[in-house]
């Protein structure tokens, strides 16, 4: 069982159109919410490396929230558009990594919505928390050591992401 | 009416408990649900009167041989025992609990009843009473009018 | 077509007419209602006053038993009873703790209920399933030159209006005009009779009878048709006493299956219409068929 | 080159902005400047009152002098709102603007959390992200795009109509058009404006004939924006005109072939009339018009629908040949640098709520209905009757309809208090009638308003507060006989009432046009929940958009009355005047831009550029951005399988240093 005092940790990608002035409005708004989420601005959601999500999980964030325009409304004409269909197919891919699919999400927010800012992140953080963390961190020290120990099976998805995370750091 | 709805909302409000629930306008409330769909703040104040009138018998807190509440618990008991309400027995039980004069003022009426043969003295009852008093008595008591304000 | 049928206490009693003219009118259009076996009290506005979860158990128990049925509706002509069980089916939805005092008490009883059987009024299964098609078909006695006020009072359009508008049902209005009758406007068509308080606080129950009464005298009706028993007696059995207060107001009250009956042909003695402390005049004679 | 270290020290200056309670009162700034102190690269690290201040900007102008710092960090409000402040403030320190992050702790942190160690913390993690990110920051150029002079203005209503002339006279050419045959909107409908009773028409009829007088506004009625591309300074915009069959040049509007018309009495419902008059297929909408050009109705017209029709209207124009059926319906397209979008609203349909008896009881009638009737000019010559033809005798005002109510619209019209209060004078009048007016509250704020009402109130105007709950015409007593009988509680009295009276006006309130979606994607433009126009910042730019160059005014952002859609009117004209005097806007250097070296040329981005900014060199079959078509959103950085397109502003190492810093545990 994981520490008590542990919390989510989200990283958010925002597009800086739609959803970070929704943010932004929800801050204008005085609307409370959860302290877990800390959010990057982007000019689209269109930007989203897949890599973004997933150096935030090697790097031990819990959870990353990408929001974007709804669709038709992107300040980009479809940035959006291509936004979701690489998180679904990225979804596929952290499904294989056993990594739950709560831990993904994608909303789309308008500028007007602060209060969608404020129950999508009161949201997720809750259903983060049954979670527990995903301490990816440690997973890889683990199975660098299997690796060490000479069972190579279960680390072949992981270890390309630990290449992945190993570039930036 | 002594207090209009919308008083009653703003008495609520403003925890003057006793002028509400010692009000007649709660018992007034046929709940013909009037109010409740055409609030222009969408409060459903026919559910805050059932809860209200709920926390005045919870209390006790209502004019002596006054006929609803009263209405209210021989209802409560006819169903608990019989499953069933048998509506010539139930009004005169309440005549008689509440003003026993009333039944000779309305005994034309009776008359009449009985004349139409709508006069039942036989009381509806349901096979399984046992099962349905164990369904009622599994209920534990708790704050009254908790699904009204949860819904409001 | 088949549903489940909950009478409710009142067709066993005060109501017993309304029971009388629907279950043959129904019979004549092809719809079978088959009863609940061993149904109890809905729990009415009076149980609500007291405690909403135990009348919420009580509803549940019916709703319950109607499912074992597997029949695809619950059909009930009362409009308390249609309330009560359309507001437990919510309350359940919304309200985790009544769900919680629910189940307990089905649990107890080794009852189960899904909540997705939807609780329909007759008007609605006649207009909807039937069609008024079906039923002109089946009129053999038009009331033609009957001046009818339709009078839908409270429960069925409120607050659960699902077939009709809250504020101006026409459901009714549709089917009387089909069975040949002139329809009055009668913009009280949704206010209150007074419900139980014509019995437990008569000057305010019963000046609302009253009004209805004036206004569908003053619009020129021969008649009110109602689809609620209380309803129906509130509009019929008062009117000695709201003649000493306010001066007579004569006009019959009868359930909206009676008119059907009658237009279908049904003897009226089967209608129950005798039950009436107001009787309605008696139609001229079925005309010789061309 | 993964990096940008190679050139020298990285020298950071980071400060944090208290903005006085607002962050300080949840996020301990001390605290925050003494962490961000000890990462590396970190010269100076302080807190301070208001940073966007003049002393505030000073600060970090003497400490990039005094401390060499290479980088800025500045943790404050957000960078929607004062990134530009601080740029400024880094140049004018010497460094070029773009050796700067922001970070967003007062509308991302201290405003919406409570907690102050979790505030704090999460201050500490955005700075933290920031200093990291800033080190791989490099200099870049702003481009300077150039700004057509020309702007369309979308709605001809009094907003759109004073836009027009605001800039027409400071000699800029403007397009107008206005999808009606008639530009003038809502106010050529009324009598007269409130508070000061001075003639509508006489105010507006000027302004519309200056429009049509003015050579540098091309007017294009009976006209709908189809088409809109580009970007600020440089939109190309498509405009459907519908045909009128009537020729505009030729038009004389001396209306003889409306006379000659084979209709020889009005048959359909006249719009502007709403519907209190009939109109012929021919028509010119109002007397008063611009332009004065006759148009036929293509569903009415007999020879339009038919084609056997004995066409008296072309012989009553003879020689000037105006009418011509075969029109048809073209599309112009123009270029202009701003867009000034005032579509307006409409009113609420007050059939909505069944309950007040609209379209049942025919003395029920509407807001805009009353107008008319008591305008001179209006269907009755500018007396108030009732369908019958008789005066009324009382008139009862509903506010409210449509208005503040959760089951219809929840926002205030912000107008109807005063118009109904300037009705019920007119009613008063014009009739003697005995007026009451049922209100919830009275809201007259503006200039002059609140003597206004206290004048209806000595003129005799029964006010009561309560919102009505029926209009009906069943009657209790002798007296309610043959009237509207209103049933409301008196809220002040305590009392429910029934009031019979003669005839009741529906103060129906305003709501967003019926395609306000679809021009707010027309026009890219965000709309809130209930579809008014949103925006930039709700108090300091308040007639901008989130689309540069596009602006808004009138009530197509928000009910409000003449004097504010003016205001707003004036307030985007002087935008859009702003840009184009200066002539060029700077653009943000976010573009992206490709690696050569590392493209593989497969062509893979190409589709997903929106503005095929992206071209495959014939030559070296790489790809190419031009930068000048750019508008950086970066999906082609992310879906670049070799990494070769980066973005300035966004690069790769400047994000995964953003996502690493507000990772790392403190």
């Amino acid at each position: 069982m994981h520490d008590v005092n542990w919390e989510p940790r989200i990283v958010a990608f925002f597009c800086n159109w739609c959803t970070y002035t929704a943010a932004d409005l929800a801050g204008v708004s005085r609307l409370k919410y959860a302290p877990n989420v800390r959010i990057v601005r982007l000019m689209c959601s269109g930007r989203v490396d897949p890599q973004f999500i997933l150096a935030a999980l090697a790097g031990d964030a819990d959870g990353v929230l990408i929001g974007g325009c709804h669709i038709g409304d992107c300040h980009y004409v479809e940035g959006n558009l291509k936004t979701l269909r690489r998180f679904q197919m990225l979804k596929r891919m952290l499904a294989e990594f056993g990594i739950e699919d709560q831990r993904v999400r994608l909303e789309w927010i308008s500028a007007s919505e602060g209060d969608k800012v404020r129950s999508v992140i009161n949201e997720m953080v809750e259903q983060l928390r049954p979670l527990g963390p995903l301490a990816l961190r440690q997973q890889f020290k683990d199975w660098d050591r299997e690796i060490a120990d000479g069972d190579p099976v279960s680390a072949t998805p992981a270890a390309a992401m630990h290449e992945t995370e190993a570039a930036h750091a | 009416m002594e207090h209009s709805p919308r008083q009653i909302m703003a008495l609520v409000r403003a925890d003057f408990k006793d002028e509400v629930l010692r009000s007649r306008s709660i018992w007034l409330c046929a709940s013909c649900y009037a109010c409740t769909v055409e609030c222009p703040r969408e409060i459903r104040i026919t559910d805050i009167m059932y809860a209200l009138k709920q926390r005045a018998i919870l209390e006790g807190i209502y004019p002596k041989r006054f006929p609803i509440p009263i209405l209210a618990k021989e209802f409560f008991k006819m169903v608990h025992s019989k499953g069933r309400i048998t509506e010539t027995l139930l009004v005169m039980r309440l005549f008689l609990k509440a003003n026993w004069r009333a039944v000779l003022s309305s005994w034309r009426q009776g008359i009449g009843l009985i004349r139409t043969g709508r006069f039942v003295l036989r009381h509806e009852r349901i096979e399984h009473r046992a099962q349905l008093a164990a369904m009622l008595d599994s209920d534990v008591r708790h704050e009254p009018g908790s699904a009204s304000k949860e819904a409001a | 077509m088949k549903y489940a049928y909950f009478p409710g206490c009142s067709l066993k009693g005060l109501g017993k007419a309304y029971e009388e003219s629907l279950l043959p009118v129904m019979e004549r259009l092809g719809v079978e209602l088959v009863e609940l076996d061993d149904w109890n009290c809905c729990g009415a506005t009076a149980y609500m006053s007291v405690d909403e979860s135990k009348a919420c158990i009580l509803a549940s128990r019916n709703l319950a038993l109607a499912e074992k049925t597997g029949s695809r509706d619950l059909v009930t002509p009362c409009s308390a009873c249609y309330l009560v069980l359309n507001k437990t089916k919510h309350y359940l939805k919304d309200s985790p703790e009544i769900r919680e005092s629910v189940q307990r008490a089905l649990d107890t009883a080794g009852l189960q209920y899904s909540g997705a059987m939807p609780v329909r009024h007759p008007l609605d299964i006649l207009v909807n399933d039937v069609g008024l098609d079906v039923i002109r078909e089946k009129v053999v006695r038009p009331l033609t030159g009957l001046k009818v006020a339709p009078y839908y009072g409270c429960q069925v359009v409120r607050p659960y209006a699902t077939f009709d508008d809250a504020w101006n049902p026409t459901t009714m209005d549709r089917l009387l005009a089909t069975l040949g009758a002139e329809v009055v406007p009668y913009p009280l068509k949704t206010k209150c009779c007074g419900g139980s308080l014509t019995g437990t606080l008569p000057d305010t129950g019963l000046r609302l009878t009253y009004i209805l009464l004036k206004e569908a005298v003053r619009r020129g009706a021969d008649v009110i048709a109602t689809i609620c028993p209380l309803c129906q007696f509130n509009l019929d059995a008062y009117h000695d006493q709201i003649a000493r207060q306010w001066g007579p107001v004569p006009i019959p009250t009868v359930y909206f299956t009676q008119l059907m009956g009658l237009a279908f042909g049904l003897p009226e003695s089967q209608l129950g219409l005798n039950r009436n402390f107001v009787r309605m005049k008696p139609l001229p004679a079925i005309p010789a068929k061309a | 080159m993964k990096t940008n270290l190679s050139n020298g020290e990285i020298r950071i200056g980071f400060y944090i902005c208290h903005c006085g309670h607002n962050i300080a009162g949840v996020v301990d700034c001390t605290a925050v400047a003494h962490e961000i102190a000890g990462l590396p690269g970190v010269v100076v690290s302080r807190d301070y009152k208001y940073m966007c201040s003049d002393p505030g900007q000073e600060l970090i102008r003497n400490d990039i002098r005094e401390h060499a710092l290479n980088r800025i960090v500045v943790a404050s409000c957000s960078p929607l709102l004062h990134e530009n402040t601080f740029r400024n403030a880094v140049e004018a320190g010497g460094l070029n603007r773009y050796f700067f992050q922001m970070v967003n702790i007062r509308e991302h942190d201290s405003w919406v959390h409570t907690n102050r160690a979790e505030a704090t913390t999460k201050a500490v993690a955005l700075a933290r992200a920031a200093v990291l990110r800033v080190r791989f920051h490099r200099a870049l150029e702003t481009t300077r795009v150039a700004i057509h002079p020309d702007v369309l203005v979308v709605g001809g209503g009094i907003a759109g109509i004073h836009a027009a002339l605001t800039l027409a006279n400071a000699g800029k050419k403007v397009y107008l058009v206005e999808r009606e045959p008639s530009i003038g909107g809502h106010m050529a409908k009324f009598d007269k404006t409130f508070p000061t009773l001075d003639c509508a028409a006489c105010i507006l009829t000027p302004k519309m004939s200056a429009v049509r007088a003015n050579k540098n506004i091309k007017l294009w009625t009976y006209s709908e924006v189809a088409k809109v591309e580009g970007y600020v300074g440089n939109y190309t915009v498509s405009v459907r005109r519908k045909p009128r069959y009537v020729n505009e040049e030729l038009c004389v509007g001396c209306q003889e072939c409306i006379e000659a018309c084979v209709f020889k009495e009005g048959k359909y419902p006249d719009e502007f009339n709403v519907g209190l008059s009939k109109r012929k297929p021919i028509y010119i909408p109002f007397p008063q018009a611009v332009p004065q050009v006759v148009v036929i109705d293509r569903e009415r017209c007999l020879q339009l629908k038919s084609g056997r029709c004995k066409k008296t209207c072309i012989e009553a124009c003879a020689d000037r040949h105006a009418i011509d059926f075969a029109q048809k319906e073209e599309t112009l397209e123009i270029k202009v640098g701003n867009i000034i979008v005032a579509t307006g609203f409409r009113l609420f349909d007050a059939k909505r709520i069944p309950q007040y008896g609209y379209g049942l009881y025919p003395n029920v009638v509407t807001s805009i209905e009353l107008e008319r009737l008591v305008t001179s000019s209006g269907p009755t010559g500018g007396e108030i009757t009732m369908r019958d033809g008789r005066i009324p005798q009382s008139v009862a005002f509903i506010l409210c309809v449509g208005s503040r109510d959760f089951r219809t619209n929840r926002w205030c019209s912000r107008t109807c208090c005063m118009h109904s209060m300037k009705l019920a004078q007119l009613v008063r009048e014009h009739t003697g009638a005995d007026v009451t007016v049922f209100y919830l509250d009275i809201r007259a704020p503006g200039k002059g308003c609140e003597e206004f009402y206290d004048k209806s109130l000595k003129d005799g105007i029964q006010f009561v507060r309560g919102r009505v709950a029926e209009v009906t015409d069943w009657a209790l007593t002798p007296e309610e006989e043959g009237k509207l009988v209103i049933r409301a509680e008196d809220t002040l009295a305590g009392v429910v009432r029934r009031i019979p009276v003669d005839m009741i006006v529906l103060a129906v309130g305003m709501e967003p046009q019926a395609d306000s979606q679809a021009v707010r994607r027309l026009f890219n433009m965000s709309c809130g929940s209930e579809g008014w126009f949103l925006e930039k910042h709700p108090k300091l730019a308040p007639v901008s958009t989130f689309t540069d160059g596009v602006f808004i005014a009138g009530c197509c952002q928000g009910p409000k009355d003449i004097p504010d859609s003016i205001a707003q009117a004036g307030a985007a004209a002087a935008e859009a005047m702003a840009l184009i005097d200066r002539g060029y806007i700077e653009q943000e250097p976010n573009t992206a831009y490709v690696v050569e070296e590392d493209c593989s040329g497969c062509k893979s981005c190409l589709p997903l550029c929106p503005y095929t900014a992206i071209t495959l060199d014939g030559e070296t079959h790489k790809a190419r951005i031009n930068a000048a078509l750019c508008k950086g959103c970066g999906t082609c950085v992310a879906a670049c399988p070799s990494g070769s397109i980066r973005q300035h502003l966004f690069e790769d190492d400047e994000i995964f240093s953003e996502i690493e810093g507000v990772l790392t545990h403190a």
